[in-house]
């Protein structure tokens, strides 16, 4: 009764699957094993990436009697419906075989003395015999261990440069107003959403897109202080009360997003990136330009920031902001820039970050690295923006490089948290940081 | 509080003269040899071969120094002398060079790998010489978190009033007695971090006084502090000193060193220069040279002493030794 | 009228729900922590997780539930120790980075797929596995309840009884906000309460008419052992009260003054021979002790899930501490109850007053955050030092 | 509620609507939110607690659709025993911010709902489950497949299947394709491992093995992950002949990552978290030839079309994915049914006739709400398949059996379903 | 922007001529509510040289730095010459020819001396060479440790430093919160010279010091401060001399032990 209900059911659907049922040889992809009724033997002779046409192919039953056979098709398929359960041996003629692919003995259990393979079969299953052909030049070694960690350690900078232009603004935040700014993260992921909105949606040109992304991240910036942070300081806001100020702007930015661009990931540009090699290195393309765009941006902001006044400004800023200003700088006007130069950098790794990492922008995206972002500036020592650049790089590296060298995969943001605070233990001024005078 | 005076010859172990007579202290000292690491009567404070470097600075290097229990010791010297280092170093806020053998005690107990606050309950408390009120405190709390052996202070005591109450209300007393001595008791309810800089220096003094110290140290307690307040505190401490607290003090207002203190000794470079009572030393050519000046005593206020000349020689007597670190740290 | 009563319910519910009252007493950790101290702890919800673990592990082990709860603390002391013992002599911004990447380790350890015997893994340990010890507890009997005239069950059915039991829970609150502050006024200085008798027993007498006021006019379908029924309610309420006495008597003692003292500076500290370390380390005890008493009445309504005791739940928690005023006595009860509370009203006014044609279910819901986070901003830049903090204290940064 | 109500005409009516034209009409439709403080005393009230915020929140709209959809349809065939059908959605959030779910399971108790629909993630299910079997409310669950909560408690069902049932068929694809050493990229949530851990036993059941993430190696990432370059190369580092992928939106970084490392993507496998419509995200050809599972018959186009034309109608938004709508939409239906079979709106009677009106007791099989009330009028037992196709509640209150569609990408990215199999729970 | 220190005119200054600086009746304060200065006035002429002594907490920094704009003015006003400066930023009156050195916290301490020099000089760099000359000239004890941090310093350098960077930029009216603290007595006596000497130059200079002998001895008038009024104001000695001053405020001490 079921079961006819089920045939019944199942009519159009096969239909649907199995398209022109023609000749024997050419049989459905998927033999359908009805429960108590019917059961399947299907498979592949070779792979479907690498299938063996013409293999003939045998199906006994347990007392040697030929069940069913067949002579594979282009897809090296083979398909048997049985409607008895029990052992079943499936025999491929060895001859049959091109000679640059041979058959490599299953699995004991499933080893027959005529070399043929064994089927436990089921009512009600479909089960794939223990076939294994390859070709006879196959070699079961991936990449070696070396060539594995180049590779990682390649891809450990790519991660760290990106983190690193996140990282530096935040470091140059804190620098300067002592601020440790939890919606950077959000900042982060704007770049990639304005990105994304420039030119997946609006369709402008990527080049021009990023450009124009990075001012509009660096406007944000400028707003936001404006807005915000100046008139804030200005009354004398606690860091602490700031600080939960950025945690609410986090929040209502994450959810903008999600209410603007959807829950789901988008891609800044449908594209593949064409994948260039270096030796064992194999990145995309877009993936060295990322690379290059970022040292170029945090080389010149650390040009700004050792070799002009203004570098120096916002050191002394963060100081003695009183000061500062008893010297004739403009305290808001350097505080200002921090914020533009900190959130346009941020846009612009958010753009590549979207483009080569993480290969799409999501409302949690940057959410996601935050933490790697503080590890990051603390490692580096806090408030030092080439301690930033330094940490983020190591922590890029570690990430990348955990799995390699034996963590467990769950564990590799673990491991590089771990690291942080050994290192922390060890050097509690961070990398760079200096140690300050007691008395 | 005075012990009664017992006359050991010397006072040699207890030193238990009578040091509220100032014949007594001169007595006392009259012996001592006047030179950089003389050996006292009876010192409280014995530091041996204790140096420090900043990256090629050496900002202390003192081999021998004694301090003399139960008098006012004044730590004299040019800027960057390292008198503060010093005071950091023995006080366990900073830590010598290694290897160089540094050792020092205190009332006879060895400190040399001690942290701060173990010097601090040893009975050795320091101020600082730029303040460190507790600025989102009240003036009385940090005068209350002075005060030592708290049992309210333990955790397990803490939940239970009745076993703090009458603690806190003495050391509540001896609080505001002192607050009212430095011209603070005003500002008892007022946030330490509103205080103005002489009224910083008032409390971190104070404060340090709330530990009942064996010997206290102050790291220029009266810069800041305005003239008429600061003649009568010298009058307190040295009434703190009559009662048997010894005190050796880093200043540089001449007119205090030589009001109160009954010995001084001169730094430079990081190591004791010259070790005296006041008058002696500060009649010593070169301590006026570098450190006093030669117009110490004269009148600013005459125009002639705008001429270069004045001006070169007196930058000249200061930065003569200067100059020699500068040279010494060029090697 | 329906739709107000809805929204209310929700938020009311929301406020006296037991996650509140465990998010309050974990405040209240993270105030001894932050408030008082200075102790950047941005890990609370590690120490949260820790004791949730602790706990639930235990009673699946068949270890009493006293036992457990024990085993719960030692854990979270055994957690501080560890973390302390290195990280205390850091300044404050890197402890604030060891601890929130120790609570994350924590967390990716827990989902560990290797542990999951223990933990469960990413899929966390069922609620049914462990509630059971607790619920047994109750004492509410069948349910029903009867005082005087008001019996529990009819009490619940009628809008009107529900529309005068909250309105005269409101007042209670405000009552209690308003003599609350009149004793600090009076008193002058931060955490002292009131010296004479007279607002303390006002206060109590507030307390109890909120409670029976809450108690009427909410009823419970399961009262007696359901996870959202009034066992757990009660229990954790009044754990919530015990933590606040607690932290009231250690804070008004010198001890406690030792804690603003290495808030304030700790070179000082050292100047005058207190011991700083070994006193950061008792706060950090306490405080995550706290933090882990939190964690496990968290689960006792839901199950415990490493991903729900995260980096947002800390933020949570530090939103709350500052939105009640960070180094106060009720600050964090008060700053819990209103931020989970307040998120509640957001949701539902957009919910119930905008229509579907301007935005989907999900876009108001999703808006509603979004309103939920600028409020937050404009609540401190408006109130910068919390709703019963010290604005005086603001001035000083340290 | 009153059963005797005015059944005949209605029935008529609708079942020959939803059973022939297939793209209906916009006024057809209605989008029947529950008024304010209406409970399941005076009407069908069908709760939701679904993902409108948070990581799976992309999962919301289909999800959403399908249970108003449910509703519009119950209420099109005359409502459940009278009384009108509506829905009340809430957000279920995600596992990282409990309280979001917590709220929303208290706040449907209170309004007493007749059944609640969700959670998506068994996680967040969790969380709330033994609130509403305390509160003796009805869950059902469109799409959690964790094992564990397999007979978790008498209030709990589900339409979705467990993990057994796709885990099974999706090795049985690997292996039949003649791959024998795979990896897997695997997230770290009940769901990922749950899965992950039968195809790998399925495989190794028939000789192969497992290279890389595979159970126990703690190679999982954890949800919400952004970067995937590491487990990539680990995973085709570890030379596989296959690769299969169980994540959420992930994967739509998780391709272009395995892309560059120039893999065929015809040896690459997906589940239901993945298999969907990646036309918008790579470039054309990108996945040509890979394949992945979905539980549930096909859900026909005309129902997909359906559902577009609801969602239009009711948010003026267009729908794109179609993720567990399908099981949204039966399990809705069937809590109707259930209510309607034991003629009250109440969770408890929902509950008790649940099973029976999935066919658990045998019955006749009818394919929509009209046809299944006019059949339940006549008293027969029902056994209603809906567009999931999934078999009758068994007693552990999951579906017994289920189809799993398997599908195959073409040069536009695109899933076309290839094939379908029926899996059997597992014992 | 006033690049060239103006040689006054007259060498005595006085009444008739207009104010280089003047402050009238402040009430300024740093809570609300609750102010500090309560109706302070004070008037600088040109070329002259004025100290400000008085108790500690009676709100003599807050005067400089209510000046500066560092503190809200609630009312009253303050005229840089024919200009209003009230509650003007403390950044543009440095480019009007305000320097000021405050009285703790007066140097930037992550940055080398040299950086802190530079930034003293922050709006005008191009004269960076010339006047950091003119300072290592001044101050050649800064000069040995240039590239050292100034966080390091001991707490006389660290004041020589706040001087210095405050005369980086050549100011025509000087506010100095207690210069002298926590020199050694010889380079206090260098630094009172020298501000005298820099006054010669036109600069107007506006000292609060706690060393009010030396001050009162190099001012040309002096004004003591209490409880935020100006209490008494005169020429430098005469105020030395005035009993209720040394009563108030001056102490006996420095006196007592001249005497001894
Ligand atoms: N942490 C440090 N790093 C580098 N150099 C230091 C440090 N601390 C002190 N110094 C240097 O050591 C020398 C001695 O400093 P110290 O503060 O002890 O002098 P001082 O005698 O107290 O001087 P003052 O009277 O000016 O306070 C100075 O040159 C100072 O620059
Ligand atoms: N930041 C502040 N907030 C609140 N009150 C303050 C602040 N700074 C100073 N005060 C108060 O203002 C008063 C005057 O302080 P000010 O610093 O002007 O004194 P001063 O005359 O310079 O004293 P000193 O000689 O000790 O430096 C003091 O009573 C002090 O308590
Ligand atoms: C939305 C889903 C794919 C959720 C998943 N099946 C789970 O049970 O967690
Ligand atoms: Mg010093
Ligand atoms: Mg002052």
């Amino acid at each position: 009764m079921v079961g006819v209900l089920l045939g019944m059911l199942l009519a159009p659907l096969l239909a649907l699957g199995l398209g022109a049922g023609a000749a024997h040889a050419s049989v459905p992809t998927l033999c359908l094993a009805q429960a108590g009724q019917t059961a399947c033997v299907s498979g592949t002779v070779g792979n479907r990436t690498n299938p063996v046409e013409g293999a003939d192919v045998v199906l006994r039953d347990e007392a040697g009697t030929e069940v069913d056979s067949l002579t594979t098709a282009a897809d090296g398929k083979y398909s048997f419906q049985v409607t008895e359960a029990g052992d079943y041996f499936l025999f491929i003629d060895p001859e049959s075989l091109p000679d640059d692919v041979e058959i490599i003995p299953p699995a004991p259990r499933f080893q027959a003395e005529d070399g043929s393979i064994r089927v436990p079969v089921k009512l009600g299953r479909t089960t794939a015999p223990d076939l294994e052909v390859r070709s006879v030049d196959y070699d079961a070694d991936g990449a070696s261990f070396g060539e594995q960690i180049i590779q990682s350690v390649a891809q450990g900078l790519r991660l760290g440069l990106l983190l690193a232009l996140a990282s530096v603004g935040l470091s140059l935040i804190y620098g300067t107003t002592g601020l440790s700014s939890f919606s950077h993260a959000e900042q982060v992921t704007l770049g990639g959403m304005v990105a994304y909105g420039l030119i997946n949606v609006g369709g402008l040109n990527l080049w021009l897109g990023i450009v124009l992304t990075t001012v509009i991240c660096g406007a944000t910036g400028y707003i936001q202080d404006r807005l915000m942070w100046q008139p804030l300081r200005r009354r004398g806001l606690g860091l602490t009360q700031m600080m939960i100020v950025t945690i609410g702007l986090a929040l209502a930015a994450q959810y903008a997003f999600q209410f603007f661009v959807g829950a789901s990931q988008q891609k800044v540009l449908v594209r593949t990136f064409d994948v260039v090699e270096i030796g064992p290195v194999r990145m995309t393309d877009m993936s060295f330009v990322a690379m290059g765009v970022a040292l170029v941006a945090i080389g010149v902001v650390g040009f700004v920031l050792l070799r002009t006044r203004i570098g120096q400004a916002t050191r002394a800023v963060s100081d003695n902001p009183a000061l500062a200003a008893a010297s004739g700088i403009d305290v808001d006007r350097i505080i200002r820039l921090v914020w533009i130069a900190a959130t346009a950098l941020a846009g612009l790794g958010g753009v590549f970050y979207a483009l080569v990492v993480s290969n799409g922008i999501r409302w949690d995206t940057g959410m996601q690295i935050l933490l790697l972002l503080f590890a990051a500036v603390t490692l580096g020592g806090l408030g030092t923006a080439f301690g930033a650049f330094v940490g983020a790089i190591i922590i890029g590296l570690v990430v990348e490089l955990a799995g390699p060298l034996g963590a467990p995969g769950d564990l590799k943001y673990a491991v590089a948290l771990v690291i942080l605070i050994l290192l922390l233990m060890v050097r509690p001024q961070g990398l760079l940081g200096r140690a300050v005078r007691v008395g | 509080m005075s012990e009664p005076t017992t006359t050991t010859p010397n006072g040699a172990a207890t030193g238990s003269q009578d040091l509220a007579d100032p014949a007594q202290r001169r007595a006392l000292m009259a012996d001592v040899v006047q030179e950089p690491g003389s050996s006292k009567p009876d010192p409280i404070l014995t530091v041996d071969r204790i140096q420090r470097h900043f990256g090629g600075v050496t900002a202390v290097d003192v081999s021998h120094l004694e301090v003399q229990r139960g008098l006012i010791t004044a730590l004299i010297g040019p800027n960057g002398a390292g008198k503060t280092t010093f005071f950091n170093l023995i006080t366990g806020f900073d830590r010598p060079a290694s290897g160089k053998g540094a050792h020092w005690s205190f009332n006879g107990a060895k400190l040399d790998r001690t942290s701060a606050p173990k010097v601090a309950k040893a009975g050795m408390v320091r101020t600082f010489q730029l303040t460190k009120a507790l600025s989102r405190m009240t003036v009385i709390d940090n005068m209350l978190l002075g005060a030592k052996d708290q049992s309210g202070e333990s955790l397990a005591k803490a939940m239970f009033k009745p076993l703090w109450r009458d603690q806190e209300a003495a050391v509540l007393v001896k609080a505001e007695e002192l607050l009212d001595r430095f011209k603070l008791l005003e500002k008892k309810d007022d946030y330490a971090g509103s205080l103005s800089g002489g009224q910083r220096k008032l409390l971190e003094m104070a404060r340090a006084l709330m530990t009942d110290p064996t010997m206290i140290m102050l790291d220029e307690p009266m810069a800041g502090v305005n003239p008429a307040l600061t003649q009568s505190l010298l009058g307190h401490i040295q009434t703190l000193r009559d009662e048997g607290m010894t005190v050796l003090f880093v200043e540089h207002d001449m007119h205090v060193v030589q009001h109160i203190s009954d010995w001084i000794v001169v730094m430079a470079e990081g190591r004791v220069v010259a070790e005296g009572p006041a008058d002696t030393v500060m009649a010593n050519p070169a301590v006026i040279d570098a450190y006093l000046g030669a117009h110490h005593d004269t009148d600013l206020g005459d125009d002639d002493l705008l001429s270069d000349e004045v001006i070169s020689e007196l930058h000249h007597e200061a930065d003569e030794d200067e100059a020699r670190r500068a040279r010494e740290e060029g090697h | 009228m329906n739709e107000f009563l809805g929204i209310l319910d929700a938020v009311v519910g929301e406020a006296i729900s037991p996650d509140t009252a465990a998010v309050a007493i974990a405040v209240i950790g993270l105030n001894i922590h932050f408030g008082f101290t200075g102790l950047l702890n941005i890990g609370q919800a590690g120490y949260m997780l820790l004791g949730a673990y602790g706990m639930a592990i235990s009673i699946t082990y068949d270890i009493p539930l006293a036992l457990a709860v024990l085993i719960g603390l030692v854990v979270s002391v055994l957690f501080s120790l560890i973390l302390g013992l290195p990280t205390l002599k850091l300044r404050g911004d890197y402890l604030a980075i060891v601890t929130i990447s120790a609570a994350e380790i924590i967390r990716y350890t827990g989902r560990l797929a290797a542990f999951e015997d223990f933990t469960g893994g990413s899929q966390g340990i069922f609620g049914k596995n462990y509630q059971g010890p607790f619920m047994d507890l109750s004492f509410f009997g069948d349910g029903s309840f009867e005082l005087l005239p008001l019996s529990y069950r009819d009490a619940g059915g009628g809008d009107v009884v529900r529309v005068l039991g909250l309105l005269v829970a409101i007042a209670a609150i405000v009552g209690i906000v308003i003599i609350g502050k009149r004793m600090k006024a009076a008193d002058g200085e931060a955490p002292k309460i009131g010296t004479s008798a007279t607002p303390k027993l006002i206060l109590a007498a507030l307390g109890v008419v909120l409670f029976l006021a809450l108690f009427f006019s909410f009823p419970q379908s399961e009262p007696r052992t359901s996870v959202d029924g009034w066992w757990v309610r009660v229990v954790a309420w009044s754990l919530v009260g015990i933590s606040c006495i607690i932290v009231f008597l250690l804070v008004r003692s010198p001890w406690g003054r030792l804690l603003r003292g290495i808030r304030e500076d700790e070179e000082a500290m050292r100047s005058l021979g207190k011991n700083v370390f070994a006193i950061k380390m008792q706060a950090l005890i306490i405080g995550g002790m706290f933090g882990a008493l939190g964690g496990m009445v968290y689960v006792l309504t839901g199950s415990v899930q490493a991903d729900s005791m995260g980096r947002q739940l800390t933020f949570f928690a530090y939103t709350a501490l500052l939105l009640g005023g960070a180094a106060t006595i009720f600050g964090p009860v008060l700053g819990s109850v209103l931020f989970f509370s307040a998120r509640i009203l957001v949701r539902e006014m957009s919910g119930a007053y905008v229509p579907n044609s301007i935005m989907s279910n999900q876009q108001t819901e999703q808006f509603s955050y979004v309103v939920v986070g600028v409020a937050l901003v404009l609540l401190v830049i408006f109130r910068p030092q919390g709703i019963l903090g010290n604005k005086r204290e603001l001035r000083f940064h340290v | 509620g009153s059963e005797d109500s005015e059944p005949e005409a209605t029935d008529n009516e609708s079942s020959s609507e939803s059973t022939d034209s297939a793209a209906p009409a916009d006024d057809e439709f209605t989008n029947d939110e529950c008024p304010n403080g209406s409970t399941s005393d005076d009407s069908f009230k069908a709760g939701g607690i679904l993902p409108l915020t948070g990581n799976l929140a992309f999962l919301g709209p289909p999800e959403v659709a399908g249970v108003g959809m449910a509703v519009s349809d119950i209420n099109a065939a005359g409502g459940v025993n009278g009384a009108d059908a509506c829905h009340q959605i809430e957000d279920s959030g995600d596992t990282t911010d409990l309280s979001i779910s917590t709220a929303s399971a208290r706040k449907l108790i209170q309004d007493k709902a007749s059944v609640v629909i969700g959670a998506a993630s068994s996680s967040v299910s969790l969380n709330f489950v033994d609130r509403l079997t305390a509160a003796k409310i009805t869950q059902v669950s469109p799409a959690n497949t964790a094992v564990d909560l397999s007979g978790y408690s008498d209030f709990y069902f589900r339409t979705a299947p467990p993990d057994g049932i796709q885990g099974n068929a999706l090795g049985s694809l690997i292996s039949s394709d003649g791959f024998q050493k795979v990896a897997f990229i695997v997230f770290s949530d009940t769901y990922g491992t749950g899965l992950r851990d039968v195809v790998q036993e399925t495989i190794e059941a028939g000789g192969g093995e497992c290279t890389y993430g595979c159970k126990g190696d703690g190679d999982e990432f954890p949800a919400g992950q952004t970067t995937f370059s590491s487990e990539v190369s680990a995973a085709t580092n570890s030379n596989p002949d296959a690769i299969v992928i169980l994540a959420f939106d992930e994967t739509k970084a998780i391709v272009p990552e395995l892309a560059s490392t120039g893999w065929d993507m015809s040896a690459t496998y997906f589940s239901d978290g993945n298999t969907a419509d990646f036309s918008e995200d790579f470039e054309a050809g990108t996945l040509t030839g890979a394949q992945g599972t979905i539980p549930g018959a096909d859900a026909a186009q005309d129902f997909k079309d359906r559902l577009v034309a609801w969602n239009e109608y009711a948010f003026n938004d267009g729908l794109t994915d179609f993720a567990y709508a399908a099981e949204s939409y039966d399990a809705t239906i069937l809590a109707a049914l259930a209510a309607y079979k034991g003629g009250a709106t109440d969770s408890v009677t929902v509950q008790k006739n649940f099973a029976a009106v999935s066919g658990a007791t045998g019955g006749e099989e009818c394919t929509s709400y009209a046809d299944c009330t006019a059949m339940l009028d006549e008293g027969n037992e029902i056994r209603y398949v809906g567009p999931s196709g999934i078999g009758p509640i068994d007693e552990e209150n999951d579906p017994s059996s289920a189809f799993v569609g398997i599908y195959t990408y073409n040069e536009n990215n695109k899933n076309e379903l290839t094939t379908t199999v029926e899996g059997q729970k597992q014992s | 922007m006033n690049t060239e220190t103006t040689p006054s005119p007259a060498a005595v200054p006085g009444a008739g001529q207009t104010p280089v600086v003047e402050a009238k009746d402040l009430v300024a304060g740093y809570l609300p509510g609750v102010n500090i200065l309560n109706g302070c006035s004070l008037t600088a002429y040109p070329g002259e040289m004025i100290g400000i002594i008085g108790p500690n907490g009676a709100g003599k920094s807050t005067l400089l730095k209510a000046m500066f704009g560092l503190v809200k003015v609630h009312s009253g006003t303050v005229h840089l010459g024919e200009r209003d400066i009230t509650n003007m930023a403390a950044n543009q009156l440095v480019q009007m020819g305000v320097g000021f050195v405050p009285q703790s916290n007066n140097v930037f301490p992550s940055l080398s001396i040299q950086e802190n020099l530079r930034m003293g000089l922050f709006l005008r760099p191009k004269k960076l060479r010339e006047r950091l000359d003119a300072m290592w000239d001044l101050f050649p004890n800064l000069h040995d440790r240039k590239d050292r941090s100034a966080g390091a310093l001991s707490g006389g350098e660290r004041q020589s430093l706040a001087m210095a960077r405050a005369l980086m930029m050549e100011p025509s009216v000087l506010l100095l919160d207690e210069p002298s603290a926590g020199l050694s007595p010889v380079r206090q006596d260098e630094t009172f010279i020298r501000t005298r000497q820099i006054n010669k130059t036109g600069v107007c200079v506006v000292m609060v010091e706690q060393n009010a002998r030396r001050c009162l001895q190099v001012c040309d008038r002096g004004y003591v401060l209490d409880q935020g009024r100006d209490a008494y104001t005169g020429g430098g000695r005469e105020l030395a001399n005035d009993p209720k001053v040394i009563e108030l405020y001056l102490g006996t001490l420095a006196k007592e032990v001249g005497k001894e």
